[in-house]
């Protein structure tokens, strides 16, 4: 029986060699695909947390200023996650005995922390601060959203270290006068790109060669 | 066999045994792996291999586990066994390349019989190479991040780093080689598939040939392509161990910074490979009784070359120690005198003897008459071969610039059980090769048979 | 700042490290998510995540204060430096004060009160020892109570109140390294203790008559400055001075030397001299003579003496009031304990401090006559050899736990700040002895602050006491200095023949004091000054000793002297004299620590209370046995490498520009390569051979900085410490007695860096501002970089060295670093943290930083301000002016790295004729 | 073989290379122009009597080897010089002499890969399936005999034609193979 293999194999051998090659392409972007995926970042995952806390309500709702719970955001690498206290300033009068609100008045009365989910998180070698950040005009918006749309928090960005280098590389593209850090949904009154430019200049922005340096990140 | 005993320097013995034709060699050869029979001796060897490639998980895996600090490297010697294997090992690789590309393109037709073990050799010593530098990072896990891929870090390779030209020289030439020897393989691997009795047998060779039917269509592009790959593998595997040597020379490192290395390791590396190729053909020979096919003149020319290389090897030494001595430079005088006097002195000793004075002994034809003689001589030259690395790699480091941060290697026994690991891995996947593949060129053997110079008597 | 007297409880301080520490992110290895975090419930004032604070406070080491201020990061203490406004800092900490902080974080420090090994509490203590006490209240015959040497005013009144309200109790004091000679000397010369200070800053000739006063004198921070300061010369500066030292175990203060006499200790006495002594003449109220601990009382004496006919009195040397509550012969004072003991006299002893067990004399034998003692009690850090021998055991408060106060070496006091609650539960002495006052429940708080107001009533009190806890130290507390004191007739100093048997020093460790360090492993693998010698002790003798002996490095020799002999490793050292075999103390622990135990030999297991410092006539014999000694450094010798630039002062006045004719390096503009601009700043450092003592400071204060893991002595076996800077010693000429270098080496931070070249994958490259960068998180150890590099000043994390597991420890760890993990490669970074906090905070208020703003770890710590780091692109400052000098140069020029880190080249100033 | 498959063409057979290519010369001279001959090694001369002109291989191997050139430059002058320069050691971003060495290598690279996928190109290979597997004595191309095949497709082409005049050659033998479906 000379005749090993049917004819069909003819096509099914040359497929598999010549398509190897695209597999190979393939696979390589598929990857690069996947680890920007928010599986991966969990960029835009909500996270359920102790206390079911709306930043949609307190500061869309209400109008309360980051930096009333946030404390630390312009003086301390961290912006800081608020004292329970600081939520019974309020909370002793309103809503004082919601059974949502429980877990925060136990809290305080039994003098144990309120344990939250980290949400936006960079790694632990990696050494972001925020007061250098706001001082030089980067809105609290352009890292972590609209955060006054966000009923529970969830991570806005990738927060990725490309994603980093986008401004650290060319910081005029997102820079907002230092007043309207805090803002939420504002928009530049004239192109970004002006703005940005005059505001690099006035805020004595460092250079991309500088902002790009790994010590400035990485210690 | 008679003729082996009287070794005379006009007679030149023939290429091919008397009274080989086109069947009798196809015969020959393939009977090896057709034949259901598998010797005693190779279930010896390979179980031996086995056992020791178990090891080498072992040891690898312990690596993993507990880090590089099982190794005895430290500072200043934070290179040690793995790098010198490395060196070691790449350089035996490069025999065959050589014998399939260089002698193909200088129409040498002794090489037919040689080549392909030889460049099957080649293929086993890169992947025992590549396992080093792999292992003997501190976090093997990031290995990829030596390779340009799209990571969101937004971070290349260092393009001038040295480690980055050996990723790139090695695969490509670990990729070129394998094409090469599989190329080569086609032809015979048809022969297999129209030989096999057992149907899964042919099946599986059938697959591998990819319905090569032996065209002359096909003959003529696959010849061209062929004589292309050569043409590419010959400057390929110059520039491998060019690339290697440039590990050392691109430091500013007393003893390895020197523009002699890389023709220096280039000639070594042959050097250590014919040094190889003999240790492996000359019981293969005997094993499986290739005498008329893998004749004397075979193995009398690569005993001349290992010579001749030698001699550039030892050249090189020489120089070694003239740039040292008129370079003027206090630490390349130093660490050239430590390598004679410090502590590694003996080994330095050791290399000197069975790297140049042992294979001396082939410029007498009586000694190239004598298959155990030239084997001796070239067991010595791998053994002087890895020294050479060992003197290289340690006694630079061990002693550098500031005496205050000198000190001394030892290696332990994990060290020592990876490498006899890799010799075992070695081994194995050659012994699984002759066990599956024709260890001799069937079709290229039939080119040169009726050629009126291999006839020679 | 002050902390409120209503300081985070422990739950507010966990829930806080928990959040510093998810925070900070003071891990190196991959994040897990989901992270925690854990904010406060209520705030504590000032405290900001990520913002350190600094707080004010001393630390006490046998009895003397060292004034620091001590930084801490959410309510965790993480590292001390000096305290500029305290006479005995100056800014500058030793080795000790650096290291204290791991000792406050380790975890086997004692952890309970204990009843004979069981397991109690302070009020079980305190309901068993009260009976007790009210027998002693009637007749107090049979209360001891054994201290240490003790400066703190607080307790000295608590004491006399102890005594009063237990007539007949006793107070004994003895620690092994005590003044005993000293004050023995001073009885002589002038029938009353005083102590001496010096004013080296004046002194052009200084005469050691085996004084290691760099290392052992309670003023050693701030007469290392003074004596540094006068080394320092710029041509046409300043005048350097001479130092004179004669002694027999090699020290940094006779690595310091012009003319170094190595000699046995009994011969020192005869070594003021010829030469030296027209020197001293030549400068009279000039010179100091300054004589050390293990000289016999006479030749302090004489030393008095000396200095009185020099007219150096008044001038360099003071006269004080004693500055220890109560000072005493205290050898003396343990002989008469043990022999009441002996007697049955002891009912009751309390032990507060010390360890009397492990380091009294052996010939005294206090643990066999402790036995007769019915009630033992001992108040310490460790749970040691004496808390074994004792019924009831107290675990002692760490000063960055408790209240206290200390006076320093002049008598300034300070009041002794917590930064921290205890993490123990342990007593202050002070509440120990309010206990025995019959409260034992007053806080250390309420204590000292008790004192104080007694002494300062009126009602500025508060300000008072705020101003003194804030700058550390109280205005004007110092002691007062004496007027010239009378001489009474010295006796003549017989020169004693000096007997042609083996003579055996021992001497306080350099790294682990007397023994109380032993459980600190940064002290442990800490370097000795010139032997290198980590983990152990050694019998330390010279080579030609050795030769005669027979005996090798390595060699177990048994050391036997007046009965009693240990068996211990010799350790040939260049320049040790002959005939003599010094041993450190401290070591040979059976207990207190796993890091204690087990580690070298125990000197005091032979030392003899009537010769502590020095024993005659011992003898010396090879047991055939080896032991594997560990040294970080193993070469000496200069090998011509040229890196080591030096010269006398003469010949410098000669030719200032010695430092640059040795090697060929090619000049600035010599390249290939286009030059890389330096954006606001350019990082450089300088380090003055001249002035560096060795002393060490720099090395830990490193460590503690950075994060720095210990490795054990196996792993430094294996050369594999990871010191990121080390001091490099090299000796040259005569083995009797070699001419001695310490050279500091860092990362050089090269302009043109070989290490940088050859990583594969970026994890070193070179930042705008001139720094060699080091990116732990990108490494993948392929150790290319170590082995490019010549000054070999890259470590690598061979295994996990840093000790995740202990909690304890991870509240050590400077949040500012990133903790590496195995696998990765690490140096030097110019402390690039402070530069970062610096830069941010000069942004922050739209400016540059300021000259002096940024102070590495290294420079900061120096008592010798031989290290001074700074902007280069400035040319006014202080690091570019050096950089200037003609003794400016780099190591290893001629491989042209163009390294940032250059050294001035040391200067002597040996007599010409 | 009386079957009704379509004929692929006549197969002879020679135990030496020299009657194979005096075979072939006949067939030119007799016109044939669908012929191929099989071999078990490349028998020299055989391409030439085919009168097959230069392999066009080497065209895929030149730019192949010009496209990881290229690749090769260009990746790394990008990477080094625009996307993330650094400061290496005070090199240059262009350092290109150290560029060279990668530039080579993917030239070599890509140029043998090229190079050999166009050769399993032009020969239309992998091709397990052939009408010529149809026929027993064939087997023995890939040992010790030479066979030389006149298609069916060939103009030229007639059974009984076709067949005499490869008879007349005097091979081993003559074989009609048929494409089986």
């Amino acid at each position: 029986m000379p005749q090993i293999f049917h004819r069909s194999t003819n096509a099914i051998s040359r497929f598999t060699i010549f398509g190897s090659l695209i597999v190979i392409v393939a696979v390589t972007l598929v990857w690069g695909g996947i680890i920007r995926a928010p599986y991966v970042t969990e960029q835009d995952v909500v996270r359920d947390q102790p206390v079911p806390f709306s930043h949609e309500h307190h500061v869309a709702g209400l109008g309360i200023d980051c930096r009333y719970c946030h404390t630390g955001v312009e003086k301390s690498p961290f912006a800081g996650v608020p004292p329970t206290q600081v939520c019974m300033n309020c909370h002793k009068q309103v809503w004082a005995d919601s059974a949502t609100l429980e877990p925060v008045r136990a809290s305080f009365r039994d003098n144990r922390p309120i344990v939250w989910t980290r949400v936006n998180n960079v790694a632990d070698f990696v050494y972001f601060d925020h007061s250098i950040h706001v001082h030089k005009g980067v809105g609290c918006e352009t890292c972590h959203g609209r955060v006054d749309r966000m009923p529970l928090m969830w991570k806005a960005e990738s927060l990725r270290m490309e994603w980093c280098l986008n401004c650290h590389r060319s910081p005029e593209k997102y820079l907002r006068p230092r007043e309207e850090v805090f803002t939420m949904g504002w928009q530049p009154p004239i192109p970004q790109r002006e703005l940005g430019l005059q505001l690099v200049r006035n805020y004595k922005v460092d250079p991309p060669q500088k902002l790009t340096n790994c010590s400035i990140c990485h210690r | 066999m008679m003729r082996e005993e009287l070794p005379e320097a006009t007679y030149t013995p023939p290429l091919v045994g008397p009274g080989q034709t086109y069947s009798t060699i196809t015969e020959k050869i393939s009977s090896i792996v057709l034949s259901p029979h598998t010797p005693l001796e190779w279930f010896a060897v390979a179980g031996l291999a086995f056992t020791g490639v178990m090891m080498l998980f072992y040891s690898l895996a312990y690596l993993l586990v507990r880090g590089i600090g099982i190794w005895g490297v430290n500072i200043p010697i934070a290179w040690g066994f793995a790098i010198v294997n490395f060196v070691w090992w790449i350089g035996i690789g490069h025999a065959g390349t050589l014998i399939s590309a260089i002698l193909l393109l200088m129409h040498q037709a002794w090489r037919q019989s040689i080549n392909r073990f030889a460049e099957a050799m080649t293929l086993f010593a890169v992947t025992c190479a590549g396992l080093y530098p792999l292992a003997h990072l501190g976090r093997p896990w990031f290995f990829y991040w030596l390779i340009p891929y799209p990571n969101t870090m937004d971070l290349w390779p260092q393009w001038r780093s040295p480690l980055v030209w050996d990723v790139f020289a090695i695969s490509t030439y670990l990729t070129i080689s394998f094409v090469f020897w599989y190329i080569g393989l086609i032809p015979d691997l048809a022969t297999f598939r129209d030989r096999a009795q057992n149907r899964f047998v042919r099946l599986i060779y059938g697959i591998l040939a990819m319905g090569w039917r032996g065209s002359a269509r096909h003959w003529h592009h696959y010849e061209t392509v062929f004589v292309l790959l050569a043409g590419l593998a010959t400057p390929l595997v110059v520039s491998v161990h060019t690339v290697v040597s440039l590990d050392f020379t691109i430091s500013i490192l007393p003893g390895w910074h020197a523009t002699i290395f890389p023709p220096y390791f280039v000639a070594g590396a042959i050097y250590s490979g014919f040094a190889m190729v003999l240790t492996l053909a000359i019981p293969l020979r005997k094993l499986y009784h290739l005498e008329d096919l893998i004749t004397m003149r075979h193995i009398q020319n690569m005993a001349k070359l290992m010579l001749a290389t030698g001699m550039i090897v030892a050249y090189s030494y020489v120089i070694e120690a003239f740039t040292a001595w008129y370079s003027g430079s206090n630490y390349e005088q130093f660490t050239f005198m430590n390598r004679l006097l410090g502590p590694y002195g003996w080994l330095y000793a050791l290399l000197i003897l069975t790297n140049l004075i042992v294979p001396q002994a082939l410029w007498s034809a009586r000694v190239r008459g004598k298959t155990l003689a030239i084997l001796a001589v070239a067991l010595s030259v791998n053994v002087g071969m890895w020294l050479e690395r060992f003197i290289i790699v340690i006694t630079s480091l061990h002693r550098d610039f500031l005496p205050s941060s000198w000190g001394m290697y030892y290696p332990t026994i994990w060290d020592i059980s990876t490498f006899l690991g890799t010799i075992a891995l070695f081994v194995m996947l050659f012994f699984i090769f002759i066990r599956l593949l024709p260890m001799i060129s069937v079709f290229e053997m039939k080119q040169i048979i009726d050629k009126p110079e291999v006839r020679v008597e | 700042m002050l902390p409120k007297d209503d300081e985070l409880n422990r739950r507010d301080f966990l829930s806080l490290m928990a959040a510093s520490m998810a925070l900070a992110g003071i891990t190196g290895c991959k994040a897990t998510p989901p992270e925690k975090i854990v904010p406060y419930v209520r705030p504590p004032e000032e405290v900001l995540p990520g913002v350190p604070l600094y707080f004010a406070t001393a630390m006490p080491l046998s009895g003397y204060a060292m004034g620091l201020i001590v930084e801490s990061r959410e309510g965790r203490p993480i590292k001390a430096e000096g305290n500029p406004d305290h006479p005995a800092s100056l800014g500058a900490t030793d080795v000790f004060a650096q290291a204290s902080l791991l000792t406050l974080y380790d975890p086997e420090r004692a952890q309970t009160v204990t009843q004979t090994g069981q397991i109690n509490t302070w009020d079980g203590f305190i309901t068993d020892l009260r009976p007790k006490l009210e027998r002693f209240r009637v007749n107090g015959e049979g209360l001891r109570i054994l201290t240490e040497s003790v400066t703190s005013p607080t307790f000295a009144d608590l004491m006399k109140q102890v005594l009063a309200a237990y007539p007949g109790a006793r107070w004994h004091q003895y620690e092994p390294v005590n003044r005993d000679n000293a004050r023995a000397g001073a009885r002589m010369t002038f029938g009353r203790y005083v102590d001496v200070q010096y004013r080296f800053e004046k002194a052009d000739v200084i005469a050691s008559l085996d004084s290691d006063f760099l290392t052992t004198e309670p003023g050693k921070l701030r007469y290392a400055r003074e004596f540094a300061r006068r080394r320092k010369t710029s041509p046409g500066g300043t005048t350097m001075n001479r130092l004179f030292v004669a002694e027999s175990m090699p020290t940094i203060t006779g690595a310091m030397a012009d003319h170094r006499f190595p000699m046995r200790s009994s011969d020192v006495r005869s070594f003021l001299s010829g030469s030296i002594l027209e020197a001293l003449e030549r400068s009279r109220g000039r010179g100091i003579v300054i004589a050390g601990e293990s000289q016999p009382p006479e030749v302090h004496s004489l030393v008095h003496e000396m200095n009185q006919r020099l007219g150096n009195v008044g001038q360099t040397v003071f006269y004080s009031e004693p500055v220890e509550v109560n000072p005493v012969e205290q050898i003396q004072s343990l002989r008469e304990l043990i022999e009441d003991m002996k007697g049955g006299r002891v009912e009751t002893l309390i032990s507060i401090g010390g360890n009397p067990v492990y380091n009294t004399p052996a010939d005294l034998e206090f643990s066999t006559h402790a036995d007769k003692v019915q009630l033992r009690v001992h108040h310490s850090l460790y749970y040691d050899e004496t808390a074994a021998l004792s019924h009831w055991h107290i675990p002692e408060t760490y000063y960055l736990e408790g209240w206290g106060d200390a006076r320093a070496y002049d008598g300034t006091a300070s009041i002794i700040q917590p930064l921290i609650n205890p993490l123990y539960q342990s007593k202050c002495s002070c509440e120990l002895l309010s206990a025995l006052l019959g409260d034992p429940t007053r806080s250390s708080y309420e204590i000292v602050q008790g004192y104080w107001k007694k002494q300062h009533a009126g009602a500025d009190f508060d300000d008072f006491w705020t101003e003194s806890v804030r700058k550390g130290v109280i205005p004007n507390s110092q002691v007062a200095t004496l007027t010239t004191p009378a001489l009474r007739a010295t006796p003549p100093l017989q020169g004693r023949e000096s007997v042609s048997s083996i003579e055996l020093n021992f001497r306080p460790d350099p790294s682990i004091w007397d023994g109380r360090w032993a459980n600190n492993a940064w002290l442990q693998e800490l370097p000795k000054p010139l032997t290198k010698l980590v983990w152990d002790n050694a019998a330390i003798l010279s080579p030609a000793t050795a030769t005669n002996l027979g005996v090798h490095n390595e060699d177990v020799i048994e050391i036997r002297n007046n009965g009693r002999s240990i068996e211990c490793p010799a350790l040939v050292l260049a320049g040790h004299a002959d005939q003599a075999i010094t041993i450190h103390l401290g070591y040979g622990h059976t207990r207190s620590g796993n890091i204690a135990k087990q580690k070298g030999f125990d000197a005091y297991s032979i030392r003899g209370a009537d010769s502590p410092w020095t024993a005659a006539g011992v003898e010396v014999r090879k047991t055939g046995r080896r032991y594997p000694l560990v040294t970080t450094q193993q070469h000496f010798e200069l090998e011509q490498r040229h890196q080591v630039q030096r010269a006398t002062a003469a010949e410098f006045a000669k030719n200032p520009n010695f430092a640059h004719e040795a090697v060929h390096k090619p000049a600035p503009g010599e390249t290939m390569y286009p030059p890389y601009a330096n954006i606001d700043y350019a990082w450089g450092m300088t380090v003055d051979l001249s002035t560096c003592i060795g002393c060490n400071a720099c090395v830990i204060a490193c460590q503690a900085e950075n994060n720095i893991p210990v490795v054990g002595k196996d792993q430094c076996a294996n050369s594999r410490e990871m010191h990121w800077l080390r001091i490099d010693t090299y000796m040259e000429g005569d083995a009797r007695n070699p001419e001695v270098f310490f050279e500091p080496m860092l990362c050089q931070h090269c302009e043109l860096a070989p290490c940088e070249l050859v990583c594969p994958v970026e994890a070193t490259s070179h930042s705008s501002e001139g720094i060699n960068e080091m990116t732990y998180n990108r490494c993948v150890g392929t150790r290319y970089c170590s082995n490019n590099c010549p000054y070999k000043v890259r470590r690598f994390n061979f295994y996990e060295y840093a000790k995740w597991d202990v909690p304890q420890f991870r509240m050590l760890y400077n949040p500012d670093v990133t903790v590496r993990s195995r696998g990765v490669m690490e140096k030097c970074t110019y402390c690039v943290q402070r530069i970062n906090r610096a830069r941010i905070t000069a942004k922050d208020e739209d400016r540059l930083i300021r000259e002096g703003e940024v102070v590495t770890a290294c420079q900061q710590v120096c008592p010798a301000e031989a290290i001074v780091f700074g902007n280069i692109a400035d040319p006014n400052s202080a690091v570019s002016k050096l950089k200037a000098e003609p003794r400016n140069y780099a190591v290893l020029a001629d491989l042209n790295t163009r390294p940032r880190t250059t050294y001035l080249a040391k200067l002597t100033n040996p007599n010409s004729e | 073989m009386k079957t009704r498959s379509l004929l692929y063409g006549f197969l002879a057979e020679f135990d030496n290379p020299d009657a194979l290519k005096e075979c072939i010369r006949q067939a030119r001279k007799a016109g044939f122009r669908r012929i191929d001959a099989y071999t078990p090694f490349p028998v020299e001369g055989v391409a030439e009597e085919l009168g097959l002109q230069h392999s066009k291989v080497r065209y895929f191997v030149l730019f192949g080897g010009i496209a990881g050139a290229l690749t090769g430059w260009f990746m790394q002058y990008y990477s080094a010089v625009f996307d993330y320069p650094l400061n290496i050691g005070g090199r240059p971003l262009n350092s290109w002499p150290s560029f060279v060495i990668i530039v080579f290598e993917l030239t070599i690279l890509f140029g043998g890969l090229s190079g050999v996928f166009g050769m399993l190109a032009l020969n239309g290979l992998p091709k397990p399936h052939h009408p010529l597997f149809n026929e027993p004595s064939f087997d023995r191309v890939t040992q010790d005999r030479f066979f030389f095949c006149i298609e069916a497709r060939d103009p030229q082409f007639d059974r009984e034609g076709t067949w005499n005049f490869l008879q007349g050659l005097k091979p081993e033998g003559v074989y009609a193979v048929h494409d089986l479906p």
